[in-house]
């Protein structure tokens, strides 16, 4: 292992929400450059929580937080790290909320200091990438669930982060969406933190899987070479484990 | 655009109830069951659009949005914006319950004249379709300005200077919702032209 | 935060009909308003601040509650000193502050600060439920109620939209400031809180359909008129009396 | 099968959205008294559109529909269909517009013409059922959204519906929440359609599971036989497959 700093470090985070039993206790975590990080966990774990504290959404009740090696304290180093770190949301809706496509990819350049033109540029060529082309002018309104997952993941790329972190990025896709959002992870150069409960995408999306559990991060240096194997009669239609 | 409970004289409280009354009259009696669900929903997403600090200059404005409204709801507006301003003054005490009257006529009565401004102007050329909006914005703020400035100075003649002062301090206010309505007419009609349509139905 | 009714502690005043608080509030909101004398005005402050102690709330948490409402008045003593013509009582450095200005102004805070402790204590503690079934029952107009009750209901699901959306322009370094972006940003998350709104009405629309309905609300009828409720209108009625007796008198000595 | 008319029986169904590409084809489909039918398909294949043509929220360009052995043609022979069939919506929010529980859950008794004391009574059981005693005064606003689907379904039972129409009902609910929501479907002496992008839960739920695909109905007998047979080597965490 290089001796660069961790992209990003938890150590002993505690947090619990107002009224709330404790959902982390002394949880530590670690990305490095170039890792591929999976989170399982069942629904309620908190894995939601965990990437809202790291971007500074939430603050930890104790623990240290550092992003590309300086910690992050107050809201303006949040802010800072924020720029170099896209959060893919749950909800598509939640993240897109312009007209059309090409203004939502274009929003996060212009917030950068982009000119119009940098920005536009900047929103074409990662449509282009993630293979929507000619998808600029549609409203985002009118966009599949799948069409609108893509589009978020696109409003991020656009901003050229060093770290992604994406939560359930799955969820309510069908299998043909799935691989699709599965092929392009794949082709990205990025490092990235996946969350999701689906086991099986994770051991594809992901190169080390960790467990979040009891509050803590499990690792389990196994999991990663889990492998299912299925024999069962199933009839003649195309079926899937998990979707 | 909220006066105070307190401030203003008997005559300017009762004829504010009588006209809010009236239009309130004519919004329901334009509004179908099923619509009078959708304003309802509106009307909240005016009342939380209404809580956003927007910033200008070093401090923030809070929107009004009663432009926008009438855009969408034509005489709908009035028993849409009662409510809205009931709420606010039963759980915020914006306002309070002598001045309702009043605060819905100061914004509704605008929005309805906006509503008929904006579709005179869409219909006659439909490329002004953002200017029209602008116009919308900054007119239902100009008007409920002006009429809240008035509401003060037939209350008690003192108030002259303070109403003028109102309607000044609006002034930016005026210009941020006139781009803002302008861009959001904009949008829905980007991505849901039915919407602007609303009354058509009725 | 959006606003929840103010918890009230148990008393039998919470159990009168709510039909009866609300049109206290409304009669006392008048009498104060159009009073204009010290006394009159004086005794509508006392009784609304009594009432709340001998109802077990919390002074300090009206006041906290009406707090926000005295912006406009806080304007009106920055202006009114000023501009009244009138011979000055006070002076502020080379500048007078008129006599009329200061009685003005002190006038409409000691309203204000009368009726806005009732209207919490008598309205700002019932559900908005009650609130519409009493409007109900007081004859409003029945989509006026309703109007009411799904925009109550609603603010907090659009509330919730608005926040998960303005969170999001965040991440991507949103940072709001005095520019065209900035207001056209703002533009686009409020066209999408009506968009939505709009489009969950025709839903919310189908699921009533669903449900049987056809045309009319019915109620659950819960609001009943009881026999204490009679002494308790008599005691309501006091406050919004004395006031109004005081002005009537001291005009007309 | 007996004589029995089927609850619901769709034939030749054809329907597209304004401005869209046909979205059925000649679709067919019958629900027979006592059955639990799965439905899987995927994003966009027009699994609640579906469910909103049986009900008639929207009207097909060809085809027939029947519910209880009589054809459902003009407005008011859906009004009398919906009395009897119970359409759970994805979004509880859009199910739930009243003030308090109680209030909407006897919102649809009410409409059958139940008086207030006869449907606050058929709402106070039907939430002892679904074990929501103790929430009859809360308001909507204050229930979690596991809390918010169980009251949802709480409002169709009330009307004691023949048959339930469930679009999606674990959408974003966490795995106890579904759990507990399979356990009450499960203990419910009804029939019921459930649509779901999420096949293990259809497996759980449903005796026979059909895909929508290309605008039809494909069934398969033998896929409601299909279990799966895990054998794998893991770690030593606790992991799961389905959740």
């Amino acid at each position: 292992m290089a001796a660069a700093p961790p992209l990003i470090k938890l150590s002993g985070i505690s947090f619990s929400y107002p009224g709330g039993k404790p959902l982390f206790k002394g949880l530590d975590l670690e990305l490095r450059a170039g890792e591929r990080l999976g989170l399982s966990g069942p629904n309620g774990a908190g894995k939601t929580t965990l990437f809202h504290l790291i971007v500074g959404l939430l603050k930890p009740a104790a623990g240290a937080i550092e992003a590309f090696g300086s910690p992050l304290k107050n809201e303006s180093d949040f802010v800072a790290a924020r720029r170099r770190i896209g959060l893919l949301f749950q909800d598509a809706d939640d993240q897109l909320f312009s007209p059309t496509v090409l203004e939502d990819v274009a929003f996060g350049p212009l917030n950068l200091g982009k000119t119009p033109a940098e920005a536009r540029e900047a929103a074409t060529r990662t449509l282009a990438l993630l293979g929507l082309q000619g998808f600029e002018e549609r409203p985002i309104h009118h966009l599949s669930g799948g069409e609108k997952k893509l589009v978020s993941l696109a409003t991020l790329l656009a901003m050229e982060p060093e770290v992604l972190l994406l939560d359930e990025p799955t969820n309510g896709l069908d299998d043909k969406t799935k691989a699709n959002f599965l092929d392009i992870l794949q082709r990205l150069e990025i490092s990235f933190i996946i969350i999701s409960h689906e086991l099986d995408f994770l051991e594809q999306s992901a190169r080390t899987i960790y467990a979040l559990a009891e509050g803590r991060i499990l690792s389990d240096d196994q999991i990663t070479l889990h492998r299912h194997v299925h024999a069962h009669p199933h009839g003649s239609l195309p079926h899937h484990h998990h979707d | 655009m909220h006066i105070s409970e307190g401030v203003l004289a008997a005559p300017v409280l009762f004829s504010g109830l009588a006209v809010a009354a009236a239009g309130t009259a004519i919004g329901l009696k334009k509004l179908s069951l099923e619509q009078t669900g959708r304003a309802g929903i509106l009307a909240a997403s005016f009342f939380v659009a209404s809580l956003i600090h927007i910033p200008f200059g070093p401090g923030s404005v809070h929107l009004i949005l009663n432009g926008v409204v009438g855009v969408l709801l034509g005489w709908g507006a009035f028993p849409a914006i009662l409510t809205a301003l009931t709420l606010q003054a039963v759980l915020f005490h914006y306002g309070g319950l002598t001045v309702l009257g009043v605060n819905t006529v100061i914004m509704a009565l605008p929005a309805v004249v906006c509503h008929y401004l904006f579709r005179a102007l869409v219909r006659h050329r439909p490329q002004w379709l953002t200017g029209a909006g602008f116009a919308a914005g900054l007119v239902a703020v100009l008007l409920a300005a002006l009429m809240a400035a008035l509401a003060l100075v037939f209350s008690d003649e003192s108030f002259l200077e303070a109403a003028w002062m109102l309607g000044v301090a609006h002034f930016p206010v005026m210009v941020i919702e006139g781009v803002v309505t302008a861009t959001c007419v904009s949008f829905l009609n980007r991505v849901h032209p039915a919407l602007l349509h609303l009354e058509k139905e009725s | 935060m959006l606003p929840e009714p103010l918890p009230l502690p148990d008393s039998p005043f919470r159990r009168i009909d709510p039909r009866l608080r609300i049109v206290t509030a409304v009669l006392f909101s008048f009498a104060v308003a159009l009073a204009s004398e010290w006394a009159a005005l004086g005794a509508g402050f006392g009784c609304a601040w009594l009432a709340i102690i001998l109802c077990g709330l919390s002074p300090w948490r009206v006041l906290k509650r009406i707090a926000p409402a005295f912006g406009f008045i806080l304007f009106l003593w920055a202006v009114l000193p000023l501009t009244v013509p009138g011979p000055a009582l006070l002076r502020l450095g080379p500048l007078p502050l008129s006599a009329p200005g200061i009685a003005l102004a002190g006038g409409i805070t000691l309203k204000a600060a009368a009726i806005l402790p009732a209207i919490t204590l008598l309205i700002g503690t019932l559900p908005v439920a009650t609130i519409g079934h009493a409007l109900q029952r007081l004859r409003v107009p029945e989509k006026l109620v309703y109007l009411l009750l799904f925009c109550y209901r609603y603010i907090f699901v659009i509330e919730e939209e608005y926040r998960r959306l303005e969170r999001a322009a965040r991440l991507r370094s949103f940072r709001p400031g005095t520019n065209l972006h900035t207001y056209r940003t703002y533009a686009y998350l409020i066209a999408m809180l009506f968009l939505r709104a709009a489009l969950r009405a025709d839903q919310v629309h189908r699921a009533m359909l669903c449900r049987g309905f056809h045309g009319r609300f019915h109620t659950l009828e819960e609001i009943r008129f009881r026999a204490t409720d009679r002494y308790w209108a008599l005691a309501l009625a006091i406050p919004p009396g004395i006031v109004t007796a005081l002005q009537w008198l001291l005009l007309h000595p």
